[in-house]
């Protein structure tokens, strides 16, 4: 790989401001929880399925439960007590609260010491859950390996999953190493997930477990038949963050969208509830070794891609920042950036350049992911897929590992399967043309690439400073992120956050947390 | 061939040469080819080439052909609405709203049901605007509320109303399963419920969005891609005078 | 609908999604725009989108265009000819030429008219052969003369007397203004007048060659891109015994 | 530019090589002439026009004066003794030849010094014709300057000449900086030049004199609309090369292609006749400052790029080394070579890269001519247009003069209409994001690049080596380019060319070589 050679105590500067930063959200964060975090421990105790108006039971249960006023002490304590009352696995126990055949005003004495260790015993079931679909992905991988880098990661979108599984087949097929189901329109203000497989959704399929196994279980097949691994993906930003990370884990899906701030920013969901659930989400991903991708690529469909290309650093090392305090490690962090410049600013690839490889040295363990060109696309497909190429070759280049395919007709509609095809042919062409790019070429010394790289490092650096003095929930409400000001508290969700009383108890998480 | 008799052309006039790439349901071969070929020739095609055919899944082949289309049409007859009005500049726009109007204009805009895209209906509203064109919260004569993105028909239209505003503009980029179809027509079925309808001028945007789909919709006009603020406030200001009869 | 009727498949099964791409003399605008539209629909589509348009020239406008098509046809029914013959290796050809003919069988192949494209010919004839497949001069048991390009048909008849060949095997790469069909055309005219058609197996060959445009002019079989030497020496014993009735 | 470093040494011992190879040649050359170049002779001498048969007179006072038998002299002393004698011009002379009314056995007696001071007096003439369209160009150029290299170069081949100048026009409009005409198939094995204005031809347009001036009056006016000076392009190569040269040079042509080997290779032309009349030509184009193109592209079509890329080393040395004997300046060499590497080859960019600098470093004035991958070119027009994509910038980046547009649907047919425009919105687009990186990028010092580079110079060191000690010719007929073998007396034309006699005249020869 060509090298821009950044200065080593600079880029200690930058890292420590944005932990710095993290610190500070992590203080609000472990101090609160979020009607979604309580319903992911009910989900990691067991519960599932929906209740006869078709709400999903961790929402009928934690609904019940919040309208029994004491929200502070946690949903793990007064679960328990439901269960060793009713003496059945937690499904049945909240069948039964669901019923009002428990109450949760209702659940008796029963002492302290009874109700810690059951909910232990149920926290380390939940945990060895985690890691038992660790320990099957890692047992794929040992038969099936995983493909080189950067791997090709292709969307389907059809909003009803077995014609997904159809388009995943083939994108397989043509080399894809990676598949996402994309998420149907606005799902990540769902404060619930849907239960159920699904055929309808607009712009995509719903994140449901039922459709997160079909397709596990078509990629799995598809692995062997490639003799490649094919991981599959799905999206956790939203209203249920931590409970689509518990969902995802429980059918072993590899990697998951799940950004510190993509919610905040694009979906107007509240800033306090986006923390507090990304923390929890983050913990569970670190214990089951899901990756995750973050969403920076998305800053620059609403920002310049030169002028703002340092809110994009600045975020991927809070981003970072934030996932090593969840305990994510380097290998589990797809920070994103993009491939977004205006094709007309003449040596826009220099720049392209500049911009990857500054990510690929900040981070060099983390394997990036690397969005396409999107917002300059054309309705031009020829000049779309030139576009593409381009970007391709960057990645290649660069050394990025999570490379989303660019589709020619990006600016037209989700992908059909003869696009994605397409696609693939061109990221095939060039990954093998230009395998060795990267490592039989050199950046000039001094020269634009490198001058052009560690200028947005320097504005980095300054912006962090900034962040950091007035706290990041103040820069997000100046705007400082994809020219988009949220104030703290507005957008949705909100009214799911709550205090931790002094009682409060989450036996999953401490768990989660200490190892 | 009269001279508004017109057809494909690929080097020569009238030659008639189309692209065309499609996907069969069917697994490739002579026969498949066979069929791709056939198929083509039910859309009016002659001389019809299968240059290229890709299996692209398990029975699935991708073809690419090129032949010669065999319609003509007269070119002196298609006809096209289009949103009529004079392009004037910021300065004229200023101008003709404070000598004609006599006060501000006031405009509502946003980016209606589940829809997240905001850049459209900002390149129009935002003060910076668009391709070097000064977006209408620029415009000293213009009060512009722009009201971002998922938002209800009943939050839009609540606020048209106590902004008294003049017109109301609507945007849509998610055009999946006709959500943008859905979202336009739940507006003014909403409007025309409350007898609003008359009461503002209804401009719909988007990237698949062009004059005649919006003008069937029930608004006065539809803006696709490529347009910039000033040809938005240029046909206010004429829709808006029209309207008060001036 | 019956399981064998078909049509386009976009990302769901009989969407009809179709890619087209043709440029109209006109100059560009809405009307030339409105005018593709027209013009598509003419083609037998619905639910016609013109997403891109672009002038290329003065008075000429490229566009691209996605659309439904209305057409199903039944794929049970789609019959395709094509050149019959099993396909055997090198060593089995070669046993099969000693054992059912007994001599080596001749063939003289040439690039007729003024084409001058050898690439396509050299690859089923040249020793190296093509596609890590022997050419034909590599065969034992096959006698095989390669003329070259701008070969009058003329000169190809006269050798294939005087080798005695059993085969003669034509390649055409040019085909603009059917100069291929005129010239493959030329060489079965010729043949036929001298009552030497049937003393040979005739092949047809070239990048725009296939089977059945072959058959049509009067050749034995047709071979386009990708052909490799053995399936020519496969399909040409299987004819070679056919016509000696063994 | 990025560079390679080569050894000043070893491009000092090509060079020599080339040059020795070329002398041997060009000692045959200059013991002999051929019917075309007589023919170039009399049309630099103002002949012009066709019989009533539809010969072109040229032809017909060449065929004349052969069937006369005494051929050694040439024909400039016989005619202009017929032009003396008739008191006309020469179209006039040419005319009452034709016609009968002047016969070449009877010219009667004139004193040799009269003849050759009327012959030298024509010479200076053609001369001045030929230095005429070489100030009008100059004086263009300076009023509408030349665009920056590389130079997009387009081809119209519609047959047709009025509709080759709306495809022109519409390519001038795209971007292209250079229009060719091609040629109607096999127009290279007329031995004549067609004459008048045509509009039947199959894959190309004959090149006549009167098209010529057709697209360049079209080609005028483009360049007024659009700022920059558009070149036009004919082919001189086949059995009529000087013809063409001087037809060219009178319609202010800027380039054109004049191989000294192509029309041995890939039209089966006579050796002899084509290095005779190359080298006429050549000067002609030299006078009128003509930039030739050469066709060592042509050799990767039918022989492999990577295994015989020395081949094409061998030639681009060959063909500069006879075009200086002809007078052409280093700013006249477009030498040809290409990006046909199979796209399977993993790397093959980097060995484009690799052969594209070599040729740029061992002529670093010529304005190399690059040509498109064509015989890997897929059906799949939208991975054939990924290909020229990466052609484009290997252009771009390895700094080459003139860059042939390379087309989607090259493995299908001569261009459409939008086709053409296509390809411009590629290069268009990669030249203007891709500008500078030559220049901020360097091959890794002993790298993959530079190592591939110095092994195809070496062979090619080796490779002449052995055609100096065969001599050129033998090499030929062994097959040593383009993996086709051509005879020594096989091919067409050998019958048009002479010994030339101790009494041979060519005043406008003499002159071009003298000054
Ligand atoms: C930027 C972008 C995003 C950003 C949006 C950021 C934001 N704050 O807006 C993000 C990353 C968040 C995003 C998300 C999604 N997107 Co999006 N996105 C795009 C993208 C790349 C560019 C759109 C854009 O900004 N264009 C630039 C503006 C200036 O153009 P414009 O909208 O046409 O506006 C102009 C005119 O139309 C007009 N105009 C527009 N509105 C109005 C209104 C009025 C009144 C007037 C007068 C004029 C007017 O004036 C404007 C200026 O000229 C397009 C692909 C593309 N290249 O087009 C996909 C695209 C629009 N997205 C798409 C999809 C499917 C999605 C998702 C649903 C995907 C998913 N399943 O997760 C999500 C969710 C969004 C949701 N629920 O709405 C699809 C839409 C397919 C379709 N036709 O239905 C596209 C085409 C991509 C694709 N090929 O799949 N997206
Ligand atoms: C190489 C090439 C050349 C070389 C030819 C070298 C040579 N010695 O053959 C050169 C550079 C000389 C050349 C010149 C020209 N070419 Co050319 N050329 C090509 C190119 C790039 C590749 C063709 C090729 O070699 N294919 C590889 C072979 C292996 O494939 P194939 O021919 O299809 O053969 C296979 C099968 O068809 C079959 N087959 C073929 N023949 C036979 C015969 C028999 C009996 C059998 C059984 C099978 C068989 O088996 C083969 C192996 O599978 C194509 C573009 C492309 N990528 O296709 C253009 C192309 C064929 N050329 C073209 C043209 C127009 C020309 C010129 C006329 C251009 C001009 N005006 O100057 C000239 C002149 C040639 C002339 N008069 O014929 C056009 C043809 C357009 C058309 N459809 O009419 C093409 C398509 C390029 C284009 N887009 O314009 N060309
Ligand atoms: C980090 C992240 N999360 C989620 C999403 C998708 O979110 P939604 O389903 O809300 O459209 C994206 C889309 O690009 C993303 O980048
Ligand atoms: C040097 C040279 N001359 C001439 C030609 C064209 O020759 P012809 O007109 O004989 O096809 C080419 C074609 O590529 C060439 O490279």
């Amino acid at each position: 790989m060509p090298h821009i050679l950044l200065k080593s105590a600079q880029v200690n500067t930058v890292k420590k401001l944005a932990s710095s930063i993290a610190d500070e959200v992590q203080q609000f964060v472990s101090r609160h929880s979020s009607v979604s975090v309580e319903r992911t421990v009910l989900r990691l105790y067991g519960v599932d399925g929906v209740d006869s108006s078709g709400t999903p039971l961790p929402n009928a249960i934690v609904d019940r439960w919040c309208a029994n006023g004491e929200m502070g002490g946690g949903i793990s304590r007064p679960f328990i007590k439901a269960m060793l009352k009713s003496g059945k696995d937690a499904q049945q126990t909240a069948r039964l609260i669901e019923e009002g055949k428990i109450g949760f005003d209702k659940l008796g004495d029963l002492s302290q010491e009874t109700v810690r260790k059951k909910e232990k015993s149920r926290a380390r079931q939940a945990i060895a859950r985690l890691d038992s679909s660790r320990k099957r992905k890692a047992e794929k991988i040992r038969k099936i390996p995983l493909p080189v880098q950067p791997w090709r990661y292709l969307i389907v979108a059809t909003g009803n999953i077995h014609e997904d599984v159809i388009q995943a087949r083939s994108a397989v097929y043509a080399g894809s190493d990676i598949i996402a189901v994309i998420r149907s329109t606005a799902q990540s203000l769902l404060d619930y997930v849907p239960y159920g497989f699904t055929t309808e959704g607009v712009g995509g399929t719903y994140a449901t477990q039922a459709n997160f196994k079909i397709m596990r279980e078509a990629l799995d097949e598809a692995s062997k038949e490639h003799g490649r691994y094919i991981r599959q993906v799905n999206y956790a930003s939203g209203l249920c963050m931590a409970e689509i990370a518990a969902c995802a884990a429980f059918e072993d899906l590899d990697i998951l969208l799940n950004d510190s701030m993509y919610g905040i920013l694009f979906r107007d969901i509240n800033m306090k509830r986006t923390f507090i659930d990304q923390y929890f989400s983050r913990l569970i991903c670190a214990r089951a070794k899901i990756l995750i991708n973050t969403g920076e690529d998305n800053y620059l469909t609403t920002s310049d891609a030169i002028e703002d290309a340092h809110t994009v650093t600045a975020s991927q090392l809070i981003n970072e920042a934030m996932a090593k305090k969840a305990k994510l490690t380097d290998d589990l962090l797809g920070l994103g950036h993009a491939f977004e410049i205006n094709p007309a600013i003449e040596n826009a690839f220099l720049y392209e350049l500049a911009h990857a490889q500054l990510a690929r040295e900040l981070f060099p363990k983390a394997p990036l992911k690397y969005m396409p060109p999107t917002k300059y696309k054309s309705t031009d497909i020829f000049f779309s897929h030139c576009m593409d190429t381009m970007f391709n070759l960057s990645s290649v280049t660069t050394g990025q590992g999570i490379h989303l395919a660019g589709i020619l007709t990006e600016a037209l509609h989700t992908p059909l399967m003869q696009d994605r095809f397409k696609s693939l042919s061109s990221i095939n062409y060039i990954f093998n043309i230009a395998r060795s790019l990267g490592d039989e070429i050199e950046f000039k010394k001094d020269g634009f690439i490198t001058k052009r790289a560690r200028q947005v490092l320097d504005e980095t650096e300054k912006s962090l400073e900034e962040i950091n003095d007035i706290g990041l929930m103040e820069a997000i409400s100046q705007g400082r992120f994809a020219n988009i000001q949220r104030p703290l508290d507005g957008g949705r969700g909100l009214d799911g956050v709550f205090e931790k009383g002094a009682d409060y108890s989450n036996p999953v998480m401490d768990l989660l947390e200490k190892d | 061939m009269s001279k508004d008799l017109i057809k494909p052309y690929g080097d020569t006039l009238d030659d008639g040469i189309v692209q065309l790439s499609f996907t069969l349901p069917v697994e490739n071969g002579p026969k498949a080819k066979k069929a791709a070929e056939i198929y083509v020739g039910k859309l009016n095609f002659e001389d019809i080439h299968v240059v290229h055919a890709q299996k692209i899944a398990d029975n699935f082949t991708c073809f690419i052909v090129y032949a010669r289309a065999v319609p003509t049409i007269d070119y002196s007859a298609v006809k096209v609405k289009v949103a009529k009005f004079e392009h004037i500049d910021f300065y004229q726009i200023n101008d003709l709203i404070k000598k004609k109007i006599g006060r501000p204009i006031s405009l509502v805009g946003a980016t209606i049901g589940s829809d997240a895209h905001t850049v459209g209906i900002d390149a129009i509203m935002n003060m910076k605007g668009f391709k070097q064109d000064y977006g209408l919260e620029r415009y000293p004569q213009i009060k512009a509320y722009n009201l971002g993105a998922q938002v209800s028909c009943e939050t839009l239209i609540k606020k048209a109303l106590e902004v008294k505003a003049d017109a109301i503009l609507v945007s849509q980029t998610v055009t999946q399963k006709e959500s943008h179809i859905n979202n336009f027509t739940e507006l003014i079925e909403r409007l025309a419920a409350d007898d609003l309808k008359e009461k503002f001028v209804l401009l719909a945007g988007g990237h698949k969005i062009n004059n005649e789909l919006a003008v069937k919709l029930g608004y006065d006009a539809g803006f696709g891609p490529g347009t910039v603020p000033s040809q938005v406030a240029s046909f206010l200001i004429t829709s808006i005078l029209q309207k008060k009869g001036k």
